[in-house]
Protein backbone atom coordinates (compact mmCIF):
# COMPACT_ATOMS: atom_id res chain seq x y z
CA UNK A 1 0.00 0.00 0.00
CA UNK A 2 3.02 2.37 -0.90
CA UNK A 3 3.59 4.77 -3.62
CA UNK A 4 6.56 6.73 -4.41
CA UNK A 5 6.72 10.32 -4.17
CA UNK A 6 9.21 12.97 -6.14
CA UNK A 7 9.06 16.78 -5.37
CA UNK A 8 11.32 18.90 -8.20
CA UNK A 9 12.45 22.31 -8.35
CA UNK A 10 11.98 25.11 -5.32
CA UNK A 11 9.59 22.31 -4.30
CA UNK A 12 12.16 20.26 -3.45
CA UNK A 13 14.71 22.73 -1.82
CA UNK A 14 11.50 24.21 0.10
CA UNK A 15 11.41 20.58 1.45
CA UNK A 16 14.94 19.31 0.98
CA UNK A 17 13.55 16.52 0.25
CA UNK A 18 13.52 14.82 -3.41
CA UNK A 19 11.14 11.87 -2.94
CA UNK A 20 9.85 9.54 -0.34
CA UNK A 21 8.58 6.04 -0.21
CA UNK A 22 5.13 6.58 1.50
CA UNK A 23 2.73 4.40 2.91
CA UNK A 24 -1.21 5.73 2.25
CA UNK A 25 -2.95 6.53 5.29
CA UNK A 26 -6.94 5.70 4.89
CA UNK A 27 -8.23 8.71 4.03
CA UNK A 28 -6.16 9.17 1.07
CA UNK A 29 -6.99 8.29 -2.07
CA UNK A 30 -6.44 11.18 -4.06
CA UNK A 31 -3.91 13.55 -5.08
CA UNK A 32 -5.86 16.38 -3.22
CA UNK A 33 -6.46 14.18 -0.26
CA UNK A 34 -1.67 13.27 -0.58
CA UNK A 35 -1.13 16.56 -1.31
CA UNK A 36 -3.29 18.13 1.94
CA UNK A 37 -2.23 15.12 3.99
CA UNK A 38 1.41 15.92 2.93
CA UNK A 39 1.21 19.87 3.96
CA UNK A 40 -0.43 18.88 7.25
CA UNK A 41 2.76 17.60 8.44
CA UNK A 42 3.82 21.52 9.46
CA UNK A 43 6.78 22.99 8.46
CA UNK A 44 8.29 22.96 6.18
CA UNK A 45 5.57 20.90 4.84
CA UNK A 46 3.11 24.21 4.31
CA UNK A 47 4.87 24.51 1.05
CA UNK A 48 2.41 22.17 -0.87
CA UNK A 49 -0.35 24.43 1.19
CA UNK A 50 -3.40 25.03 -0.45
CA UNK A 51 -2.55 29.16 -1.13
CA UNK A 52 0.69 27.45 -3.01
CA UNK A 53 0.71 27.16 -7.15
CA UNK A 54 1.74 23.39 -6.96
CA UNK A 55 1.21 20.98 -9.89
CA UNK A 56 1.31 17.15 -9.78
CA UNK A 57 1.79 14.26 -11.86
CA UNK A 58 0.46 10.57 -11.65
CA UNK A 59 2.98 8.20 -13.51
CA UNK A 60 4.61 10.69 -14.75
CA UNK A 61 1.34 12.63 -16.76
CA UNK A 62 0.05 15.48 -15.22
CA UNK A 63 -3.01 15.29 -12.63
CA UNK A 64 -5.54 16.90 -11.11
CA UNK A 65 -6.81 17.16 -7.47
CA UNK A 66 -9.32 14.56 -8.02
CA UNK A 67 -7.47 12.20 -10.05
CA UNK A 68 -6.76 8.60 -8.11
CA UNK A 69 -3.68 8.13 -5.70
CA UNK A 70 -3.38 3.98 -6.24
CA UNK A 71 -0.67 1.62 -4.54
CA UNK A 72 2.39 1.66 -6.76
CA UNK A 73 1.69 4.86 -8.15
CA UNK A 74 4.10 7.74 -9.21
CA UNK A 75 3.28 11.28 -7.46
CA UNK A 76 5.11 13.96 -8.34
CA UNK A 77 4.79 17.29 -6.82
CA UNK A 78 6.36 20.53 -8.67
CA UNK A 79 6.35 24.00 -8.83
CA UNK A 80 5.04 25.36 -12.48
CA UNK A 81 6.71 24.45 -15.47
CA UNK A 82 9.44 26.88 -17.14
CA UNK A 83 11.57 25.22 -19.99
CA UNK A 84 11.49 25.69 -23.09
CA UNK B 1 13.40 9.60 -32.77
CA UNK B 2 11.43 12.73 -32.58
CA UNK B 3 11.83 13.47 -28.91
CA UNK B 4 15.56 14.08 -27.65
CA UNK B 5 15.87 15.09 -24.32
CA UNK B 6 20.25 15.87 -23.25
CA UNK B 7 22.77 17.70 -21.93
CA UNK B 8 24.89 18.03 -25.07
CA UNK B 9 24.25 21.08 -27.72
CA UNK B 10 22.72 19.81 -30.84
CA UNK B 11 23.48 21.21 -34.21
CA UNK B 12 20.07 23.31 -35.59
CA UNK B 13 20.99 23.24 -38.98
CA UNK B 14 21.70 19.25 -39.26
CA UNK B 15 18.32 18.92 -37.51
CA UNK B 16 16.39 21.10 -39.95
CA UNK B 17 17.95 18.89 -43.17
CA UNK B 18 17.21 16.27 -41.61
CA UNK B 19 13.52 17.17 -41.67
CA UNK B 20 12.87 17.24 -45.37
CA UNK B 21 16.00 15.00 -46.34
CA UNK B 22 14.84 12.15 -48.75
CA UNK B 23 11.20 13.78 -48.53
CA UNK B 24 10.51 15.75 -51.74
CA UNK B 25 6.86 15.90 -50.92
CA UNK B 26 7.94 19.04 -47.86
CA UNK B 27 7.33 22.12 -48.69
CA UNK B 28 8.01 24.08 -45.81
CA UNK B 29 10.04 23.32 -42.89
CA UNK B 30 9.26 25.54 -39.54
CA UNK B 31 11.58 25.94 -36.87
CA UNK B 32 12.80 27.31 -33.59
CA UNK B 33 15.36 27.24 -30.99
CA UNK B 34 15.02 29.14 -27.48
CA UNK B 35 18.75 30.44 -26.11
CA UNK B 36 19.80 31.62 -22.97
CA UNK B 37 19.52 35.44 -22.35
CA UNK B 38 21.89 37.24 -20.24
CA UNK B 39 18.50 39.33 -19.00
CA UNK B 40 15.88 38.05 -16.93
CA UNK B 41 13.38 39.98 -15.62
CA UNK B 42 16.14 43.18 -15.11
CA UNK B 43 18.95 41.38 -13.85
CA UNK B 44 21.88 39.66 -14.75
CA UNK B 45 21.99 36.18 -15.65
CA UNK B 46 25.54 34.89 -15.70
CA UNK B 47 24.21 31.45 -16.49
CA UNK B 48 20.74 28.93 -15.26
CA UNK B 49 20.61 25.15 -14.83
CA UNK B 50 17.54 23.19 -16.13
CA UNK B 51 16.40 20.58 -14.05
CA UNK B 52 13.56 18.53 -15.53
CA UNK B 53 12.10 15.09 -14.46
CA UNK B 54 13.44 12.42 -16.01
CA UNK B 55 10.90 9.59 -17.56
CA UNK B 56 8.27 12.14 -17.57
CA UNK B 57 10.33 14.56 -20.01
CA UNK B 58 10.18 12.30 -23.11
CA UNK B 59 7.06 10.72 -22.48
CA UNK B 60 5.26 14.46 -22.21
CA UNK B 61 7.24 15.60 -25.28
CA UNK B 62 6.30 12.81 -27.24
CA UNK B 63 2.45 14.01 -26.08
CA UNK B 64 2.61 17.04 -27.13
CA UNK B 65 4.36 15.75 -30.95
CA UNK B 66 1.55 13.27 -30.72
CA UNK B 67 -1.31 15.80 -30.21
CA UNK B 68 0.60 17.81 -33.49
CA UNK B 69 0.32 15.34 -35.88
CA UNK B 70 -3.55 14.63 -34.79
CA UNK B 71 -4.35 18.12 -35.45
CA UNK B 72 -1.95 19.01 -38.82
CA UNK B 73 -0.78 16.66 -41.96
CA UNK B 74 2.75 16.90 -40.62
CA UNK B 75 6.20 14.93 -42.13
CA UNK B 76 8.66 14.82 -39.71
CA UNK B 77 8.87 16.59 -36.42
CA UNK B 78 11.86 16.82 -33.91
CA UNK B 79 11.98 18.07 -30.50
CA UNK B 80 15.23 18.85 -28.33
CA UNK B 81 15.44 20.05 -25.12
CA UNK B 82 18.39 20.11 -22.71
CA UNK B 83 19.17 20.17 -19.17
CA UNK B 84 21.78 21.12 -17.31
CA UNK B 85 23.90 24.35 -16.50
CA UNK B 86 23.77 26.13 -19.34
CA UNK B 87 25.42 30.19 -20.26
CA UNK B 88 24.07 32.94 -22.01
CA UNK B 89 23.95 32.44 -25.70
CA UNK B 90 23.46 28.74 -25.41
CA UNK B 91 20.88 26.83 -27.36
CA UNK B 92 17.85 25.39 -24.78
CA UNK B 93 15.60 23.84 -27.41
CA UNK B 94 15.19 23.21 -30.56
CA UNK B 95 11.62 22.32 -32.45
CA UNK B 96 11.48 21.66 -36.06
CA UNK B 97 8.87 20.80 -38.10
CA UNK B 98 8.16 19.54 -41.86
CA UNK B 99 5.11 19.90 -43.69
CA UNK B 100 3.65 20.00 -47.48
CA UNK B 101 2.35 24.10 -47.06
CA UNK B 102 4.20 26.98 -44.51
CA UNK B 103 0.60 27.74 -42.79
CA UNK B 104 0.61 23.77 -41.11
CA UNK B 105 4.03 24.02 -40.13
CA UNK B 106 4.40 27.48 -38.83
CA UNK B 107 1.29 26.33 -36.91
CA UNK B 108 2.56 23.26 -35.46
CA UNK B 109 5.93 24.31 -34.33
CA UNK B 110 4.25 27.12 -32.69
CA UNK B 111 1.61 25.00 -30.88
CA UNK B 112 4.08 22.63 -29.48
CA UNK B 113 6.80 25.47 -28.15
CA UNK B 114 3.35 27.10 -26.54
CA UNK B 115 2.54 23.07 -25.11
CA UNK B 116 6.48 22.33 -24.22
CA UNK B 117 6.05 25.81 -21.82
CA UNK B 118 3.41 24.59 -20.00
CA UNK B 119 3.20 21.05 -19.83
CA UNK B 120 7.06 19.62 -20.08
CA UNK B 121 8.38 19.24 -16.62
CA UNK B 122 11.38 21.58 -17.62
CA UNK B 123 12.46 24.23 -14.09
CA UNK B 124 15.18 26.82 -14.84
CA UNK B 125 17.54 28.04 -11.88
CA UNK B 126 19.15 31.44 -12.73
CA UNK B 127 22.44 32.12 -11.21
CA UNK B 128 22.35 35.86 -10.93
CA UNK B 129 23.93 39.00 -9.07
CA UNK B 130 22.06 38.16 -5.90
CA UNK B 131 22.49 34.53 -6.02
CA UNK B 132 20.28 31.46 -7.42
CA UNK B 133 16.01 31.98 -8.13
CA UNK B 134 14.16 29.93 -9.88
CA UNK B 135 12.56 31.04 -12.41
CA UNK B 136 8.88 31.81 -12.04
CA UNK B 137 5.94 30.62 -14.61
CA UNK B 138 4.32 33.30 -16.72
CA UNK B 139 1.02 33.68 -17.13
CA UNK B 140 1.35 34.72 -21.08
CA UNK B 141 2.32 31.40 -21.68
CA UNK B 142 -0.69 29.72 -20.25
CA UNK B 143 -2.68 32.26 -22.38
CA UNK B 144 -0.32 30.90 -25.50
CA UNK B 145 -1.59 27.53 -24.77
CA UNK B 146 -4.97 28.53 -24.09
CA UNK B 147 -5.60 29.84 -27.49
CA UNK B 148 -5.14 26.47 -29.04
CA UNK B 149 -8.03 25.39 -27.23
CA UNK B 150 -10.58 27.57 -29.00
CA UNK C 1 22.87 42.60 -45.21
CA UNK C 2 19.72 41.19 -43.92
CA UNK C 3 18.13 40.65 -47.67
CA UNK C 4 20.10 38.36 -50.53
CA UNK C 5 18.74 37.09 -53.62
CA UNK C 6 21.08 34.58 -55.03
CA UNK C 7 20.90 32.15 -57.78
CA UNK C 8 23.21 29.52 -54.91
CA UNK C 9 22.02 27.53 -52.20
CA UNK C 10 22.45 28.77 -48.76
CA UNK C 11 23.16 26.77 -44.99
CA UNK C 12 19.95 27.86 -43.10
CA UNK C 13 22.05 26.25 -40.04
CA UNK C 14 25.14 28.88 -39.90
CA UNK C 15 22.42 31.84 -40.69
CA UNK C 16 20.55 30.42 -37.80
CA UNK C 17 23.73 30.79 -35.89
CA UNK C 18 24.39 34.02 -37.07
CA UNK C 19 21.06 35.67 -35.87
CA UNK C 20 22.13 35.07 -32.44
CA UNK C 21 26.01 35.06 -32.81
CA UNK C 22 27.13 37.65 -30.06
CA UNK C 23 23.98 38.71 -29.11
CA UNK C 24 23.19 37.46 -25.84
CA UNK C 25 19.48 39.40 -25.64
CA UNK C 26 18.64 37.24 -28.19
CA UNK C 27 16.57 34.35 -26.37
CA UNK C 28 14.28 33.15 -29.53
CA UNK C 29 15.46 32.59 -33.51
CA UNK C 30 12.50 31.12 -35.24
CA UNK C 31 13.05 30.46 -38.91
CA UNK C 32 11.47 28.92 -41.84
CA UNK C 33 12.85 26.78 -44.87
CA UNK C 34 11.13 26.63 -48.42
CA UNK C 35 11.60 23.41 -50.38
CA UNK C 36 10.26 22.84 -54.08
CA UNK C 37 7.79 20.05 -53.82
CA UNK C 38 7.98 16.87 -56.26
CA UNK C 39 4.07 17.79 -56.91
CA UNK C 40 2.00 20.47 -57.43
CA UNK C 41 -1.85 20.74 -58.08
CA UNK C 42 -2.06 16.84 -58.42
CA UNK C 43 1.16 17.03 -61.50
CA UNK C 44 4.82 15.78 -61.14
CA UNK C 45 7.19 18.29 -61.04
CA UNK C 46 10.99 17.48 -62.20
CA UNK C 47 11.89 20.99 -61.56
CA UNK C 48 10.80 24.59 -61.26
CA UNK C 49 12.46 28.07 -62.48
CA UNK C 50 12.32 30.83 -60.79
CA UNK C 51 11.97 33.92 -62.40
CA UNK C 52 12.05 37.22 -60.93
CA UNK C 53 12.59 40.79 -60.77
CA UNK C 54 16.11 42.40 -60.68
CA UNK C 55 16.37 45.95 -58.62
CA UNK C 56 12.80 46.10 -57.96
CA UNK C 57 13.52 41.96 -55.81
CA UNK C 58 16.22 43.09 -53.12
CA UNK C 59 13.95 46.24 -52.64
CA UNK C 60 10.82 44.78 -51.81
CA UNK C 61 11.90 42.34 -49.21
CA UNK C 62 13.84 45.22 -47.37
CA UNK C 63 10.53 46.87 -47.56
CA UNK C 64 9.05 43.93 -45.97
CA UNK C 65 12.14 43.18 -43.53
CA UNK C 66 11.36 46.99 -42.11
CA UNK C 67 7.65 46.68 -42.04
CA UNK C 68 8.53 43.97 -39.47
CA UNK C 69 10.76 45.65 -37.61
CA UNK C 70 8.33 48.72 -37.18
CA UNK C 71 6.12 46.10 -35.83
CA UNK C 72 7.93 44.15 -33.15
CA UNK C 73 11.03 44.56 -31.83
CA UNK C 74 13.55 42.19 -33.22
CA UNK C 75 17.29 41.88 -32.97
CA UNK C 76 18.04 40.32 -36.24
CA UNK C 77 15.90 39.53 -39.37
CA UNK C 78 17.86 37.03 -42.50
CA UNK C 79 15.90 36.64 -45.45
CA UNK C 80 17.44 34.50 -48.59
CA UNK C 81 15.24 34.10 -51.96
CA UNK C 82 16.78 31.92 -54.82
CA UNK C 83 16.08 32.34 -58.36
CA UNK C 84 16.64 30.07 -61.57
CA UNK C 85 16.61 26.31 -61.94
CA UNK C 86 15.61 24.08 -58.83
CA UNK C 87 15.15 20.40 -58.32
CA UNK C 88 12.65 18.96 -56.09
CA UNK C 89 14.55 19.52 -52.95
CA UNK C 90 15.88 21.94 -53.09
CA UNK C 91 15.70 24.98 -51.12
CA UNK C 92 14.10 28.30 -52.27
CA UNK C 93 13.65 30.66 -49.60
CA UNK C 94 14.64 30.95 -45.99
CA UNK C 95 13.41 34.01 -43.26
CA UNK C 96 15.15 34.00 -39.39
CA UNK C 97 14.37 36.35 -37.55
CA UNK C 98 15.63 36.58 -33.75
CA UNK C 99 13.98 38.14 -30.70
CA UNK C 100 14.06 38.69 -27.35
CA UNK C 101 10.61 35.68 -26.69
CA UNK C 102 8.95 33.14 -28.87
CA UNK C 103 5.68 35.41 -29.69
CA UNK C 104 7.29 38.44 -31.49
CA UNK C 105 9.65 36.17 -33.37
CA UNK C 106 7.46 33.71 -34.41
CA UNK C 107 5.11 36.08 -35.49
CA UNK C 108 7.52 38.43 -37.35
CA UNK C 109 8.96 35.08 -39.49
CA UNK C 110 5.53 34.21 -40.65
CA UNK C 111 4.57 37.97 -41.28
CA UNK C 112 7.72 38.32 -43.83
CA UNK C 113 6.86 34.60 -45.57
CA UNK C 114 2.69 36.30 -46.17
CA UNK C 115 4.06 39.52 -47.48
CA UNK C 116 6.92 37.73 -49.27
CA UNK C 117 4.39 35.72 -50.64
CA UNK C 118 2.52 38.37 -52.33
CA UNK C 119 4.47 41.31 -52.50
CA UNK C 120 8.06 40.11 -53.98
CA UNK C 121 8.50 39.83 -57.85
CA UNK C 122 9.22 35.82 -58.11
CA UNK C 123 7.62 33.94 -60.70
CA UNK C 124 7.69 30.18 -60.60
CA UNK C 125 7.71 27.94 -63.89
CA UNK C 126 7.22 24.42 -63.35
CA UNK C 127 8.28 21.39 -65.64
CA UNK C 128 5.62 18.83 -65.50
CA UNK C 129 5.11 15.69 -67.67
CA UNK C 130 2.55 18.10 -69.91
CA UNK C 131 5.31 20.85 -70.24
CA UNK C 132 6.00 24.08 -68.54
CA UNK C 133 3.38 26.06 -66.57
CA UNK C 134 3.45 28.92 -65.09
CA UNK C 135 2.10 28.77 -61.00
CA UNK C 136 -0.81 30.16 -60.18
CA UNK C 137 -0.94 32.89 -57.35
CA UNK C 138 -3.40 30.94 -54.28
CA UNK C 139 -6.18 33.13 -52.70
CA UNK C 140 -5.24 31.89 -49.54
CA UNK C 141 -1.85 33.71 -50.12
CA UNK C 142 -4.01 37.11 -50.31
CA UNK C 143 -5.92 36.06 -47.46
CA UNK C 144 -2.62 35.09 -45.51
CA UNK C 145 -1.12 38.75 -45.97
CA UNK C 146 -4.78 40.25 -45.20
CA UNK C 147 -5.36 39.38 -41.87
CA UNK C 148 -1.85 41.47 -40.93
CA UNK C 149 -3.80 44.40 -41.72
CA UNK C 150 -6.62 43.80 -39.09
CA UNK D 1 9.13 62.20 -73.01
CA UNK D 2 10.00 58.46 -72.89
CA UNK D 3 9.34 55.31 -70.18
CA UNK D 4 10.81 51.87 -70.03
CA UNK D 5 7.91 49.26 -69.95
CA UNK D 6 9.09 45.52 -68.56
CA UNK D 7 6.96 42.31 -69.02
CA UNK D 8 7.72 39.51 -66.58
CA UNK D 9 6.52 35.53 -66.52
CA UNK D 10 3.82 34.60 -68.14
CA UNK D 11 3.05 37.91 -69.62
CA UNK D 12 6.41 38.03 -71.00
CA UNK D 13 5.44 34.80 -72.48
CA UNK D 14 2.37 35.69 -73.73
CA UNK D 15 3.50 38.84 -75.37
CA UNK D 16 6.92 37.32 -76.92
CA UNK D 17 8.67 40.46 -75.69
CA UNK D 18 10.37 41.33 -72.34
CA UNK D 19 10.29 45.12 -72.42
CA UNK D 20 10.47 48.12 -74.80
CA UNK D 21 11.23 51.82 -74.65
CA UNK D 22 7.65 53.96 -75.46
CA UNK D 23 6.68 57.02 -76.29
CA UNK D 24 4.03 58.38 -74.31
CA UNK D 25 0.91 59.71 -76.28
CA UNK D 26 -1.37 62.32 -75.07
CA UNK D 27 -3.79 61.01 -72.57
CA UNK D 28 -1.66 58.93 -71.16
CA UNK D 29 -0.74 59.66 -67.66
CA UNK D 30 -1.72 57.10 -65.44
CA UNK D 31 -0.62 53.13 -64.90
CA UNK D 32 -4.67 52.32 -65.34
CA UNK D 33 -4.20 54.50 -69.06
CA UNK D 34 -1.10 52.87 -69.95
CA UNK D 35 -2.35 49.12 -69.50
CA UNK D 36 -5.24 50.28 -71.61
CA UNK D 37 -3.44 51.97 -74.25
CA UNK D 38 -1.69 48.79 -74.72
CA UNK D 39 -4.24 46.10 -74.40
CA UNK D 40 -5.65 48.45 -77.36
CA UNK D 41 -2.96 47.59 -79.39
CA UNK D 42 -4.90 44.24 -80.17
CA UNK D 43 -3.87 40.71 -80.42
CA UNK D 44 -1.48 39.52 -78.79
CA UNK D 45 -1.70 42.72 -75.92
CA UNK D 46 -5.16 42.03 -74.85
CA UNK D 47 -3.11 39.88 -72.43
CA UNK D 48 -3.31 43.27 -71.09
CA UNK D 49 -7.06 43.47 -70.89
CA UNK D 50 -8.93 44.01 -68.39
CA UNK D 51 -10.35 41.08 -67.46
CA UNK D 52 -6.96 39.83 -66.98
CA UNK D 53 -5.47 39.48 -63.61
CA UNK D 54 -2.16 41.89 -63.90
CA UNK D 55 -0.25 43.61 -61.37
CA UNK D 56 1.88 46.61 -61.81
CA UNK D 57 5.39 48.55 -60.47
CA UNK D 58 5.82 51.79 -61.26
CA UNK D 59 10.19 52.67 -60.28
CA UNK D 60 10.24 48.90 -58.45
CA UNK D 61 7.45 49.24 -56.18
CA UNK D 62 4.35 48.06 -56.35
CA UNK D 63 1.43 50.72 -58.10
CA UNK D 64 -2.05 51.27 -57.99
CA UNK D 65 -4.01 51.95 -61.59
CA UNK D 66 -4.26 55.58 -60.56
CA UNK D 67 -0.59 56.20 -59.65
CA UNK D 68 0.74 58.45 -62.49
CA UNK D 69 3.27 57.56 -65.03
CA UNK D 70 6.29 60.05 -65.56
CA UNK D 71 8.72 60.71 -68.38
CA UNK D 72 11.75 58.29 -67.14
CA UNK D 73 9.66 56.06 -65.46
CA UNK D 74 10.37 52.49 -65.05
CA UNK D 75 7.07 50.53 -65.57
CA UNK D 76 6.57 46.92 -65.37
CA UNK D 77 3.43 44.78 -65.78
CA UNK D 78 3.32 41.12 -64.72
CA UNK D 79 1.21 38.26 -63.31
CA UNK D 80 0.44 38.25 -59.01
CA UNK D 81 3.55 37.10 -57.80
CA UNK D 82 4.54 32.80 -56.86
CA UNK D 83 7.73 33.13 -55.15
CA UNK D 84 8.28 31.78 -51.39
Amino acid sequence: MTVKILYFASLKEALGCAGEDFVLPSGVSTIGELRTFLAGRGEPWNALGEGRNIRAARNQRMAAPADPVLPGDEIAFFPPVTGG
Amino acid sequence: MSVSVQQEDFDAGAEIAALSAGRREVGAVASFVGLVRDVSHGAHVGAMTLEHYPGMTERSLEEIVDQARARWTLYAVRVIHRFGRLEPGEQIVFVGVAGAHRGESFAACEFIMDYLKTQAPFWKLEETPDGARWVDARESDDSAAARWEQ
